[in-house]
This record gives C-alpha cells, sequence and structure tokens, in this order.
C-alpha cells in the first residue's frame, strides 16, 4: 500500500514532515512508503476500514510507539488524544486539566480552566468528579483540552484518533469549532474518524483504500 | 591415575552415588542444552522446506488449471 | 528515528519542580478520592502477621525469635500487593498515554509517583510496624530500628517494584509475574532490614545494615526512575 | 583495530551475516568445548588425587565450579545484550537474551543440585542455606522473571525489550544480592578457583578445573550461537535468503543441521 499526502508550497515551515513510513505488525504491513507532509492550515481525515493502520499510525507520529521505519520530523509540540480517555475518573474535570497544562507547561490558573469548560459546555460541572460525567461529557473535558491549546504556546500539531466518539450532535459542533479554529491559526490537525467531520477544508487519506 | 582398578574408580570410595550422579545430571543438562537447539534448527529447516514444497505443488496445480484464456493472454 | 525540532533542552529547574510537585499532588489526591486502597495493604500487613501466631504458636520466645523476618517478609509482600496498582489505573483511564508523551523528562514524573505511592502505603505501613511488633513480642529496644529500617528500605521497594509495574502495565494478569520479576531484587533489602533488627535483639550495633540499607535506597534513587521511565515507554508500546 | 570494530559491529546488525559466521564460530567452539569437558572430567574423576580431607566426594567441584561460574556469566552476558539491545536496538542482542536464558536457568539449577549433591557427604545434608547457596537460589529466581516476563508479553519486540531491562537491573543487583547475602556466615569454603589468584589446591587438581571451565564457556558460547541460529531462521523466514537456503537444504535429506 502506498500513500502520499503532500502539500505544494515550499519554504512554510512543516509541522509534521513523515517520509517512507513503513510499519509492519505481527507479520502484516500496515503501510509503507507513507509520505506524510502537514503545513499550518492542514486539516486531513484518516480514514481506513477497523485495523488498517489508523491507530498505529497515529501512535507511531506521535512518537508513542518506536516501531515504524522511516523519517519523521515533527514540530515542537504536538498534541495527541488516543482512544482511551485520557482523565482520571476520581479527579474533577478541573483538576484534571490543571495536571494536563502542568504537564504541557501551560498557564493552569482556575480562571483560564473554567472558562475553556464554559467554552465546551461544561460550565458548573468544574468540581464534579469525572466518573459522575457521562461518556459524552467527559469527552466533552477532553474539547476543553484541545481548547487549551489554542491559547498562544499551545500545541500547532493535533493528532486525534476518534475525536467524534461519544459525542451529541452540539458536543461534534464544538469539536469543529475547534478544528477549524486550529487550522485558522496557524495549526494543523490528522485525524482518524470514521464518520467524517463534514468540513469543507478536511482532505481524505484512506489508509484502506490503496491496499495491495 | 589415583585409582588402583577400575572397580575402585566405579566405586569412588563409597561415594560413588554421589559423585556419579552429579556427573550424570551434568551430562544430562550438557546433552540437553546441546540438542536443544539443534534439533529445533533442523525441524524449522524441515518445516519451511516443506512450506515450500506445497506453495510449489500448489504453483503447478494453478498452472495446469489455467491453461484458461487469461493464462494464456499473460503468458504470450 | 524521529528528530524533535527545536525542543527545549535547557529546562529551568523551577520547571521540574513544578512537574514534579503537580505530579505528586494530582497522584495524592486521586489516592485520597479512593481511600478503600489505601487500607488494604495496611490490613493485609495485619493479617499476615496475625497468621503467623496462630501458625507456629503463641510461645513468646518462638515469636520473637522469627518477629524480624515475619514482620519485613509481609511488609515485603503488602508493599508488592500494592504495587500493580501504581500505573494500572492510569494506563486503564488513558492517562498514562499523556504522561508519556509529555511528561519530560519523563524521570521526574517517575520519581513523583514513585513517591505518592510510598507515601500512600510505605509509609503508612512503617507507622503500624509497632503494632505488628507488639503481636509478635519484638523487644521494644528494637522497635526504634525496625522503624527506620522500613523507613529506609520500603522506598526502594517501592522503586523496584514501579519497574516491575511498568514492566508488565499492559498485561492483564501482571500480578503474580510482577511477584516473580521483582521478590528476588528484593532479597538485599530483606537481609539488611531484617538482619539490622536481629542484631539490635541480641545486643549489638545495627549501623552497618542501615548504612547497607540508605546506599541501596540512594543507588535505587539514582538509577531505577531511568529504568521505570525505559519500561514505561516499553510497556506502552502494545 | 578500532576500524575492525566498527566493521564488526556493523555487520553484526546483519542476521543473515551473523547466521553464516556462527556456523563456522561453532564447528570450532563445540568440538574444543567437548573435548575440554571430557578431558577435564576424565581427568578430575579418575587422575587428580583425591582431597585429604573431603575424599572422593571433591570430584564433583569439576561439575560445581564450572556450572556456577558459567551460570553468573549468563546472567551479565544478558544484561550486557540488554544494554545493546536498547541503546543500539540490535536484534542480535534480543536474540541472545532469549537463547541464554534457559541456558543460564539450567546451568544454576545443575550448580544447585551437584552443591545439594556435594552436600550430603560433606556436611550431612542436602541443603545448607549458605551464602554461596543462596546467592546461586536467588540467580536462578531472577532467570525465571526473565523467562516468565518474555513468555507473558505476546509481542516479540516489546518482550526482548522489557526481558532486556529486567536483565540489566538483574544484573546490577547480582552484586548486591551476593554481598548481602555473604552477610550470612558461611559454611562454605572460601572460593576454590580464581582468575587472578594462584588457587591453594595443588596444580594437579586445579589444572583439570581450569580445563572444565574452558570446556564448558566454549560448549556455551556454540550452543548459544546454534540457538541463536535457529531464532534468526525463525524470525527471517519470509526472506529470500532463508527460502534459498532451505531450497537447498531441503533438497538433501537429513544434511539439515
Amino acid at each position: 500500500m502506498v500513500a502520499t499526502l503532500t502539500s505544494a508550497p515550499e519554504s512554510t515551515p512543516l509541522l509534521l514532515d513523515a517520509q517512507r513510513l513503513f510499519c509492519e505488525r505481527d507479520g502484516r504491513v500496515l503501510f509503507t512508503d507513507l509520505d506524510i507532509q502537514l503545513l499550518p492550515g492542514d486539516l486531513v481525515e484518516l480514514r481506513g476500514p477497523n485495523g488498517s493502520g489508523k491507530t498505529t499510525l497515529l501512535r507511531a507520529l506521535a512518537g508513542l510507539n518506536p516501531d515504524f521505519e522511516g523519517g519523521l520530523t515533527l514540530s515542537e509540540r504536538l498534541l495527541y488524544q488516543g482512544h482511551r480517555v485520557g482523565l482520571n475518573l476520581l479527579l474533577t474535570p478541573l483538576e484534571n486539566l490543571n495536571w494536563y497544562q502542568t504537564l504541557q507547561h501551560l498557564p493552569s490558573d482556575r480562571i483560564t480552566l473554567e472558562a475553556a469548560l464554559a467554552a465546551v459546555g461544561l460550565a458548573g460541572y468544574d468540581d464534579t468528579p469525572c466518573h459522575r460525567l457521562s461518556a459524552g461529557q467527559q469527552r466533552r473535558v477532553l474539547l476543553a483540552r484541545l481548547h487549551l491549546h489554542l491559547a498562544p504556546g499551545g500545541a500547532l500539531l493535533w493528532l486525534l484518533d476518534e475525536p467524534l466518539t461519544a459525542l451529541d450532535t452540539a458536543g461534534a459542533e464544538v469539536l469543529r469549532g475547534l478544528l477549524v479554529a486550529r487550522i485558522d491559526s496557524g495549526g494543523a490537525v490528522l485525524c482518524a474518524t470514521h464518520q467524517g467531520l463534514g468540513l469543507t477544508q478536511s482532505r481524505l487519506l484512506d489508509l484502506g483504500a490503496v491496499r495491495l | 591415575m589415583s585409582f588402583d582398578s577400575f572397580a575402585e574408580l566405579l566405586a569412588m570410595d563409597g561415594h560413588a552415588l554421589y559423585v556419579w550422579a552429579s556427573y550424570g545430571l551434568a551430562l544430562l543438562v550438557l546433552t540437553a542444552n546441546a540438542l536443544v537447539p539443534v534439533l529445533y534448527h533442523r525441524r524449522l529447516l524441515h518445516q519451511q522446506w516443506q512450506q515450500q514444497r506445497r506453495a510449489q505443488a500448489r504453483e503447478a496445480v494453478d498452472a495446469a488449471a489455467g491453461s484458461g484464456p487469461q493464462h494464456a493472454q499473460e503468458t504470450s | 528515528m524521529s528528530t524533535l525540532v527545536g525542543t527545549d533542552d535547557s529546562a529551568p529547574q523551577g520547571h521540574l519542580w513544578r512537574l514534579f510537585s503537580g505530579q505528586l499532588r494530582r497522584d495524592l489526591l486521586a489516592a485520597v478520592r479512593a481511600p478503600g486502597e489505601l487500607v488494604n495493604p495496611l490490613m493485609f500487613y495485619l493479617i499476615g502477621i496475625a497468621l503467623f501466631p496462630m501458625g507456629v504458636g503463641p510461645g513468646p520466645n518462638t515469636l520473637a525469635l522469627i518477629a524480624a523476618g515475619v514482620l519485613w517478609v509481609l511488609a515485603l509482600l503488602a508493599i508488592l500487593l500494592a504495587m500493580d496498582g501504581m500505573f494500572r489505573r492510569d494506563y486503564d483511564d488513558g492517562t498514562l498515554e499523556q504522561f508519556n508523551l509529555h511528561m519530560q523528562p519523563l524521570f521526574v514524573g517517575v520519581l513523583a509517583k514513585t513517591l505518592a505511592h510510598w507515601l500512600m502505603t510505605g509509609l503508612p505501613l512503617t507507622l503500624i510496624a509497632p503494632l505488628a511488633a507488639l503481636w509478635l513480642y519484638l523487644p521494644s529496644h528494637a522497635v526504634g530500628t525496625l522503624m527506620l529500617t522500613l523507613l529506609l528500605g520500603t522506598p526502594v521497594l517501592s522503586l523496584l517494584g514501579g519497574m516491575g509495574a511498568a514492566l508488565t502495565v499492559s498485561l492483564r494478569r501482571g500480578g503474580l509475574l510482577l511477584a516473580l520479576m521483582i521478590l528476588p531484587l528484593y532479597v538485599p533489602v530483606l537481609i539488611m532490614g531484617a538482619g539490622a533488627i536481629t542484631v539490635v535483639t541480641d545486643g549489638l550495633d545495627p549501623a552497618a545494615q542501615i548504612k547497607w540499607l540508605a546506599a541501596i535506597l540512594a543507588l535505587a534513587c539514582t538509577l531505577v526512575p531511568f529504568a521505570t521511565a525505559a519500561a514505561l515507554r516499553i510497556g506502552m508500546e502494545q | 583495530m578500532w576500524t575492525w570494530i566498527k566493521q564488526l559491529w556493523h555487520k553484526l546488525g546483519s542476521p543473515r551475516w551473523f547466521y553464516d559466521i556462527a556456523a563456522s564460530w561453532i564447528r570450532w567452539l563445540l568440538p574444543i568445548g567437548i573435548l575440554c569437558i571430557v578431558a577435564g572430567f576424565v581427568w578430575g574423576l579418575a587422575f587428580a588425587p583425591p582431597d585429604y580431607q573431603q575424599g572422593n566426594s571433591f570430584r564433583i567441584i569439576y561439575v560445581h565450579v564450572p556450572s556456577a561460574m558459567l551460570a553468573q556469566s549468563i546472567f551479565i552476558t544478558m544484561g550486557i545484550a540488554g544494554v545493546i539491545l536498547l541503546v543500539w536496538r540490535m536484534k542480535l542482542a534480543d536474540m541472545v537474551i532469549k537463547i541464554a536464558a534457559p541456558i543460564g536457568a539450567s546451568f544454576t539449577a545443575l550448580a544447585l543440585a551437584s552443591g545439594a549433591i556435594w552436600g550430603v557427604p560433606t556436611w550431612g545434608t542436602w541443603w545448607v542455606w549458605d551464602a554461596r547457596t543462596t546467592a546461586m537460589l536467588v540467580l536462578l529466581f531472577l532467570y525465571f522473571g526473565v523467562i516468565a516476563l518474555r513468555q507473558a508479553i505476546a509481542r516479540e519486540e516489546t518482550a526482548g525489550k522489557a526481558c532486556a531491562i529486567l536483565a540489566i537491573v538483574g544484573m546490577i543487583d547480582i552484586p548486591i544480592i551476593k554481598y548481602s547475602v555473604n552477610w550470612w556466615l558461611t559454611l562454605h569454603q572460601g572460593a576454590t578457583f580464581r582468575l587472578t589468584a594462584a588457587p591453594a589446591m595443588p596444580p594437579e587438581m586445579w589444572i583439570p578445573l581450569l580445563i572444565t571451565v574452558i570446556g564448558f564457556y566454549a560448549f556455551f558460547v556454540a550452543v548459544l550461537f546454534q540457538g541463536v541460529r535457529g531464532e534468526i531462521l525463525r524470525r527471517e523466514h519470509r526472506t529470500r535468503w532463508v527460502s534459498e537456503l532451505v531450497a537447498q537444504r531441503g533438497a538433501l535429506p537429513g544434511a539439515a543441521s
């Protein structure tokens, strides 16, 4: 399977430059000769049937899985959101965000965090432990995380794995707004999704289509 | 030779059981360690070879059955 | 294989401290929210200790004779049983992924997590050890040494156990395997810890053993977090 | 010299090269090992004089000492291979750890068993908790840990790296374990055999021991290499050179080695 995704203009700083990626898992080639380059303003939807290597690719790009071959250059900071929620369910959304912001060296004052929660429709839930939130609300906490990254110093490159999971239509709308805001302000998004984001700006990278 | 006869060597002055048991165990461990990789290697080669032969046989069958138009086109 | 453009190598020390304390606070907070898990190792310790009089008989002399070893062996097992939980919850809910990805450098976070785990297991265990010592008729002048050795030794157990927990984090049933891997590594701590108490009950000076425990602790503190950090990266590859 | 080492290092990255070169090494090492072991055993059993205190049961040291030395060396080999795997990502190092672990465990068990057998006529008991026996027992448990960890992790690369970490930590821990275990009073004799100091026993006793030790080490390397060759074959079975090799060997029935 060969797939290439390149953006034309040169001399713009690439946020992600992956060349000739190759990954074999359990004797099965997931992708080979895969080139991905992301420039500011790029929004790419990663498609493909189950098991086509979307998650593996995202994890490889994020640096969570070193077992691939090929050249990979990344921008300084990235945001990766995997399958699993990534929230400690015993803690409140505010505490979770606070921890996350400390990890990312981003401002973590209460006002910023509360504003982010309010922006994704979770105002008033700051002090409710996450296990008391519904699955969709937990996902919205992640949206608050994305929101925080829109601030100066946030990650320009977003790698998202099925971000639409468990979100209602309003939540999906919030997500679309965040993605558009990110690419409009000089960022790039690579997003694995089954349903499709429904955004005109997005381009497709289909891992399944070019299967041998 | 520190023993006068072969029988004395076997008897080990009353320590035969201990001495010979130790050396017996040693031989067991040594031969097992020597045989395991050799046998594994041999079995692996044999398996691979059988797989190759099966693949060849399949190809032969395909070639024989495939005297139809598509294959004829390919070869021409 | 992958290069990071423009990484900030010169992270100021205040940054490291903020990372460390942030992680520590978060882990302690989470532990306080689930107090049941906090008590479990302690309960295990006390129940385990109480089994010995029932097993070997209630004679004070017999019990006093084995007290040092029993107190230490059970401390070891109690901490080992608690070890699996060090990364398990974080792995299941996905926060370990974020931790792995963004904690730079990773060993600082590992150190904070280990400290939090020790504060929740090793420290309380050290504090209730005198009660257990009382049950086993440990001479009262040895209790101080018992607590001191536990104070120095249990962090080593947490550090080494953390490495094992990191290696087995993606395995569903890693508990027994963890014990198999880690218990042999615990041997020096056990020998020195129990040895110090035996020496004191014999009326001698345990300074040598205690110094050795301190040295092992210093060595473990400086080396093991790096191994654990590497183990976490490997354990998360699944 | 340096360039030669660098070239060798580079070549070691290629399993195929190692597969061939190991075969020629085995051709030398295996006969040397077997010859030394047989010579040492026969010498030790029949020709060395009996110990004035232990009588003939002392002849067990020609089994016990080499296996104990080898058992420890194998773990150190695994630790070093672990460092090589994690730092330079050399696949060969992973195979070495995998193959060496059961071999090391078997020699540790042999050292323990021969020690126990020797204990009966000498100490009057099968098992004594003395420093060296205990350290050996802990070493056996360390081996079990590494083997169990590999079997528990399904993904081969992950399992290899995890075992490497455990081997490295174990390697660092071995001297500490030995030292701490030494705190126990020991019934065991002092070191029977040191490479640095002249041994206290007469030459007609220690020369066969030296020969046996050399034999054990040569034997181990040969067996390890053969095991690694099998591992290479298994992991590379999809590659072209393996299928060519198989085609060649398969044509000669029973000639596969």
